[in-house]
């Protein structure tokens, strides 16, 4: 484990917890789950203090339909060893705090699982949308039903019946 | 047919648009274009950074929803007689990205098409075999 | 003077991908600038939820073709971690050969077309043409002269045998002259002196807080390099220096993708030269567990990372990565503004954005 | 046929025939072929077939007009032909030494400079005329350069006029006539070494002009998408190519003229003139452009305002201290 | 100055222009190109289907037997299907020109059927197994292996629980 992990643990607080495991290359590779939200700022700026630095930020839909609870993971770079926070967020009406104070590369992560996932970004300084097209519908990756069922498969299908007209006469 | 349109259609110039390609197909257009290797310029074409100079458009890549209106509204800016090119597989089919709530798709849904060059990406010199047939295609519309 | 604003794309012939651009100008000083971006947004980590592990390696090829081998290097990195799987030796190497090669071709790429973008044609020529020397290295060897389909769940899919090895060797030490003279003319020229140096500058400071990765980053002289901070496939075995730069400019940047690319051959030769014989993959057809992982590497423009999550099904539950342009595209504002219009696409050029993979 | 009919005649056919027009523009085609082929072959490049600039004319020719709907269209359309008409007059104004004289009723090396100076209003007009932001950076970036290298070659002119003015016994001579005879008589200028500075002024004027490299600033493709040709298609697009065309031979020609003029009388003179302007061509312009690459407008701008006008300065301040 | 002496060696080395496509080029065997697929080897286990990210390949029973069908324009030639398909069935080859007029759109395709045998047990239809996958699995063939062979799974099942009869 380098320093920077290892002084990111020596500030955890009381709740924290953080699981680690080293490869065979010796990088390490830390968990932590945050149940209450509102840890993400304290959390951060703890990573900050240590030398982190953002990596990227996971938002995914819950897997089971009925679930109540969603998470997304925070990644930070610790000098080459990677650290994931998991936050935990009510199912329907997430809400979490904008970490572009501390990293202001957060804006552009934010913004996606903003615009893919039904989740809303508090003091984000620019919410538009950053890639998906407007004509496509909010929250497309939080939708239950695969979308490739509803539009597109529908055109792969004419595509194959076409092949196969095209070459059924030959057989 | 006449001695003026044998000339004319040694001079077709080449547009490249790009629909939302991974950028293959791009880098090989470029390599094509410009390099001596495969020189272009040997078959008259050269490449303008108008679409109004054009007569060979290529056109790479899924057409996402973002440029669908963009990349529709070049190809009008084309003055006729021009030819469609069709560079590697995504515009032709859609090909690995077909299935996306952000691609429009198959690239002749929207704009006629008259030369496919499959590949993901096609080898330069199958480009050139494109661009060659696409010129046979060009000379018919002279 | 006024302050107008300029339109730059998304469809414009120096950008080889569409990204739009909103310039503000004052006379022909960049005042601001807005990127507008999602041209290239495909949804490919939706289909990579929609496709299995297998059609997945292929489908993450596909982000962008100039890091083409990266994708499924670190995605088959973080579905093997998950799985438990330790690739044979060979295989390690292997992999470090593949995704080395793509990087010569992937810079030299990006430093040709800054030629270009400076109206230096002949320059760019030549340095494409000692780009093809691995351009054809990669047809020979995997068959394809972008995307090498070079590796697989557990391993690699490619072996050398002792004549590929002996004509890999042989096409390095070919461009080896080339590239020393290329390097000698990015460093010397007055031309290029002239419209890179102090362009597009990114001090030191602000390249820590834009976090930049790769080059970008090594050319404002942060020495971040995930091959000696983070190892994966053989690099921990391999001696890989960190090339950087002080410059922080266009031409700083350039300068160190160049060095990069003596970096690789001479990391290819490495591999050559220590390579164990034996298997290229392990056998049979894995089963994928419940669970998570993180991989990151290297990529041509900086650290690549991914994160997979799986449920036990053939399908991954998610799989996100983020791009090394996505970080970069930011400092953008910090390089851009008080610089020429004609700077523009000299700039942009110079972060060596990948659009296709930072869009998805 | 009356006398003033046939000067009539004689003063068209020199316009649209010989030297000018018809001719200039074969010529013309052949020095861009010529070029694009060298430029190849120092590219490791086969390159086109030499008279690729003609089948790309013709081939525009045959294509349909668009005119943008902002575009303001009389101009659009009105600037390419005023570029072809200036140039194939000028290109009669200038006199091939030992063949063609132009009648002084045309005009003398005043007129010659401003009709140079109208390609770069009509790609101005074209420029602002077509409407896009490309054309409107075009259009400032070549009225910075015409600005800039305007300066040095009014003296370089002025240099040549004086020269030969000061020498006849008057103190300037226009007459671009006069300035070969004196030549033909006494050797060219380009042995005298107090012309050097005058001959290195015109040589970098002539790169801006003919809108090459280090100076391709206002079509510069990677940055303004070839600027105030942006909008052109079909038969203008291929106006402004003759134009340019027509250029070539006369800003090459007007430098013979100037400093090199000596050659024999006839046919002969005629291919000794021609192989000046090719070899003129091929290493001032096609060598130039392959080894270098594309300034700054800033910078330009500031070179032109530094050397060549120093150079020109000098040149003037030579002629005139040694008489 | 380097340039100028680069560009003096460029037009003393003379061009380094391909023929193509006036002559022949360079093709290396190993280049991934249009694809051929052999029904005699082919098992029907799918795997290449399976793999396949441009869903280029399909399968469909008819009369004849087992259809396989691969549509080169939706087929990035990553030639994953090669490398899973146990009998190498499907195979890569270097033929690069696949550049075709958009009537031949889809026209662009690899097709075979692999004829479906009679058990000889029960006469149901199955596919045939390939010998050259049971070469594979066992060093060497004998009576027993080749009458299991020609029965369909069900009687090869039952086959197995009798025990075996040569």
């Amino acid at each position: 484990m380098k320093d920077q992990l290892g002084s990111f643990i020596g500030r955890l607080q009381p709740g924290w917890t953080v699981e680690c495991s080293t490869d065979g290359y010796g990088v390490t590779v830390g968990w932590c789950v945050l149940e209450t939200a509102g840890d993400l700022l304290p959390v951060a700026a703890a990573v900050k203090q240590a030398g982190g630095r953002l990596s990227t930020i996971t938002a995914y839909q819950p897997k089971d339909a009925n679930a109540t609870v969603r998470e997304i993971a925070y990644h930070f770079d610790m000098d080459g060893d990677t650290l994931t926070v998991t936050v935990r967020l009510p199912r329907l009406g997430a809400e979490i705090d904008s970490l572009t104070p501390l990293f202001r590369n957060a804006d552009w992560n934010e913004r996606e699982f903003m615009e893919l996932y039904d989740i809303q970004v508090r003091n984000h300084p620019d919410p538009r949308r950053l890639f998906v097209d407007a004509t496509v519908d909010p929250a497309i990756l939080d939708r239950l039903i695969p979308f490739s069922t509803m539009v597109n498969s529908a055109s792969t299908k004419t595509l194959w019946e076409r092949i196969m007209a095209k070459t059924g006469g030959e057989q | 047919m006449s001695f003026i349109a044998r000339i004319s259609q040694r001079s077709p110039w080449l547009y490249r648009i790009n629909a939302g390609s991974c950028n293959g197909c791009d880098v090989e257009l470029a390599t094509t274009a410009c390099i001596p290797r495969y020189d272009v310029e040997r078959l008259g074409c050269q490449y303008c950074g108008s679409p109004k100079h054009a007569d060979i458009v290529l056109i790479t890549g899924p057409l996402t929803l973002r440029v669908k209106d963009k990349v529709l509204r070049l190809y009008e800016e084309i003055p006729d007689p021009k030819v469609t090119v069709a560079v590697g597989i995504c515009p032709i089919s859609g090909g690995v990205f077909r299935n996306s709530y952000a691609v429009a798709g198959a690239i002749d849904r929207y704009l006629p098409v008259d030369v496919n060059v499959p590949g993901c990406p096609p080898r330069p010199q199958a480009i050139i075999e494109g661009i060659a047939k696409a010129i046979d295609v060009w000379r018919e519309r002279l | 003077m006024t302050t107008y604003t300029i339109p730059v794309g998304p469809l414009h012939v120096a950008l080889e991908e569409p990204m739009y651009f909103k310039v503000e100008v004052t006379g022909e000083t960049i005042a601001s600038v807005d990127i507008n971006a999602g041209h290239v947004h495909r949804g490919v980590e939706y289909l990579t939820m929609q496709r299995n592990f297998y059609q997945n390696i292929t489908l993450t090829e596909r982000l962008c073709s100039l890091c083409s081998n990266s994708h499924p290097t670190t995605y088959c990195t973080a579905l093997e971690a998950i799985a438990g799987i330790r690739i044979p030796e060979r295989a390690r190497y292997l992999r470090v050969i593949a995704d080395e090669i793509k990087r010569v071709a992937s810079n030299l790429f990006n430093v040709a077309i800054m030629a270009h973008i400076i109206g230096f044609d002949s320059l760019f020529m030549h340095v494409m043409e000692t780009r093809e020397v691995a351009q054809d290295v990669k047809e020979t060897i995997f068959g394809n002269r972008m995307d090498l389909g070079a590796n697989r769940i557990g391993g690699v899919r490619y072996d050398l045998d002792a004549k590929n090895q002996d004509y890999l060797s042989q096409q390095m030490e070919r461009m080896k002259a080339d590239l020393a003279e290329i390097v000698d003319i990015y460093r010397n020229n007055s031309m290029i002196a002239l419209r890179t140096v102090g362009v597009g500058v990114l001090p030191h400071d602000k390249a820590l807080e834009y976090a930049v990765v790769g080059p970008v980053a090594r050319g404002s002289g942060v020495a971040y390099d995930v091959r000696s901070k983070a190892p994966y496939a053989a690099y921990d075995r391999l001696d890989v220096p960190v090339v950087t730069e002080t410059g922080g400019d266009v031409r700083a940047r350039a300068l160190v993708r160049l060095r990069e690319v003596q970096v690789a051959i001479d990391l290819i030769q490495q591999c050559l030269r220590d390579m164990p014989d034996g298997p290229i993959a392990i056998g049979g057809l894995p089963r994928i567990p419940a669970g998570e992982a993180i991989a990151k590497s290297e990529a041509p423009r900086g650290e690549l990372i991914y994160y997979l999550r799986t449920d036990g099904s053939d399908k991954p539950e998610r799989l996100k990565w983020r791009v090394p342009s996505y970080m970069n595209w930011d400092a953008l504002h910090v390089m851009m503004e008080g610089n020429r219009i004609s700077d523009i696409p000299l700039i942009v050029n110079s972060i060596d954005p990948c659009i296709s993979c930072t869009e998805r | 046929m009356s006398a003033p009919m046939s000067d009539l005649f004689s003063l068209l056919f020199a316009i649209l025939v010989f030297p000018g027009g018809l001719f200039a523009l074969c010529f013309g085609l052949v020095l861009k072929g010529l070029d694009r082929r060298l430029a190849a072959r120092l590219q490791r490049r086969v390159g086109p077939p030499l008279l690729q600039p003609l089948f790309d004319l013709v081939k525009l020719a045959r294509k349909r007009t668009l005119v943008p709907d902002i575009a303001c269209k009389p101009l659009f359309l009105a600037a390419p032909m005023a570029g072809c008409v200036s140039m194939a007059l000028a290109a009669a104004l200038i006199p091939i030494p030992g063949v063609y004289d132009p009648d002084p009723l045309l005009g003398d090396l005043l007129v010659v400079l401003y009709l140079l100076a109208v390609p770069a209003v009509a790609l101005m007009i074209a420029g602002s005329a077509s409407g896009s932001s490309y054309g409107a950076i075009g259009f400032s970036r070549e009225m910075a350069l015409m600005l800039a290298y305007e300066g040095p070659l009014l003296m370089v002119l002025a240099t040549v006029a004086v020269k030969t003015g000061l020498a006849q016994g008057g103190f300037v001579t226009f007459s671009l006539s006069e300035i070969v005879r004196y030549q033909q008589e006494h050797g060219a200028y380009l042995a005298d070494p107090w012309m050097w500075p005058a001959v290195l002024a015109f040589l970098a004027f002539f790169p801006a002009n003919l809108g090459i490299a280090p100076f391709d600033i206002p079509e510069a493709e990677s940055e303004v998408l070839e600027g105030p040709l942006l909008e052109y298609s079909g038969p203008p697009l291929g106006l402004f190519k003759v134009m340019s065309a027509l250029k070539a031979v006369v800003v090459l020609s007007l430098g013979v003229v100037l400093f090199f003029p000596t050659a024999p009388d006839g046919a002969a003179g005629l291919l000794v003139h021609l192989l000046k302007l090719a070899v003129l061509s091929l290493a001032g312009v096609t060598v130039l452009r392959t080894a270098i690459g594309r300034m700054r407008i800033d910078q330009a701008v500031l070179f032109y305002l530094k050397w060549p006008e120093a150079l020109a300065i000098a040149g003037l301040a030579a002629v005139l201290a040694l008489a | 100055m380097n340039m100028l002496m680069l560009l003096l060696r460029n037009l003393a080395r003379g061009p380094s222009t391909d023929a193509f496509p006036f002559g022949d080029t360079f093709t290396p065997e190993r280049l991934r190109g249009r694809i051929r697929f052999d029904p005699e080897l082919c098992t029907g286990c799918r795997m290449c289907a399976h793999v396949c990210a441009g869903d280029a390949i399909h399968f469909d029973e008819t009369d004849e037997g087992l259809r396989f069908t691969l549509w080169h324009n939706t087929c990035t030639f990553c030639g994953l299907c090669e490398h899973y398909c146990q009998t190498k069935a499907i195979h890569l080859t270097d033929d690069w020109h696949l550049a075709h007029l958009q009537q031949d759109k889809y026209a662009m395709i690899e097709q075979g059927v692999v004829a479906p045998a009679a058990c000889a047990e029960c006469g149901g239809r199955m596919t045939a197994p390939v010998p050259a996958l049971t070469a594979m699995a066992y060093r060497a063939s004998n009576r027993r292996i080749e009458h299991l062979q020609t029965l369909c799974p069900d009687c090869r099942r039952k086959a197995g629980v009798k025990g075996g009869r040569s």
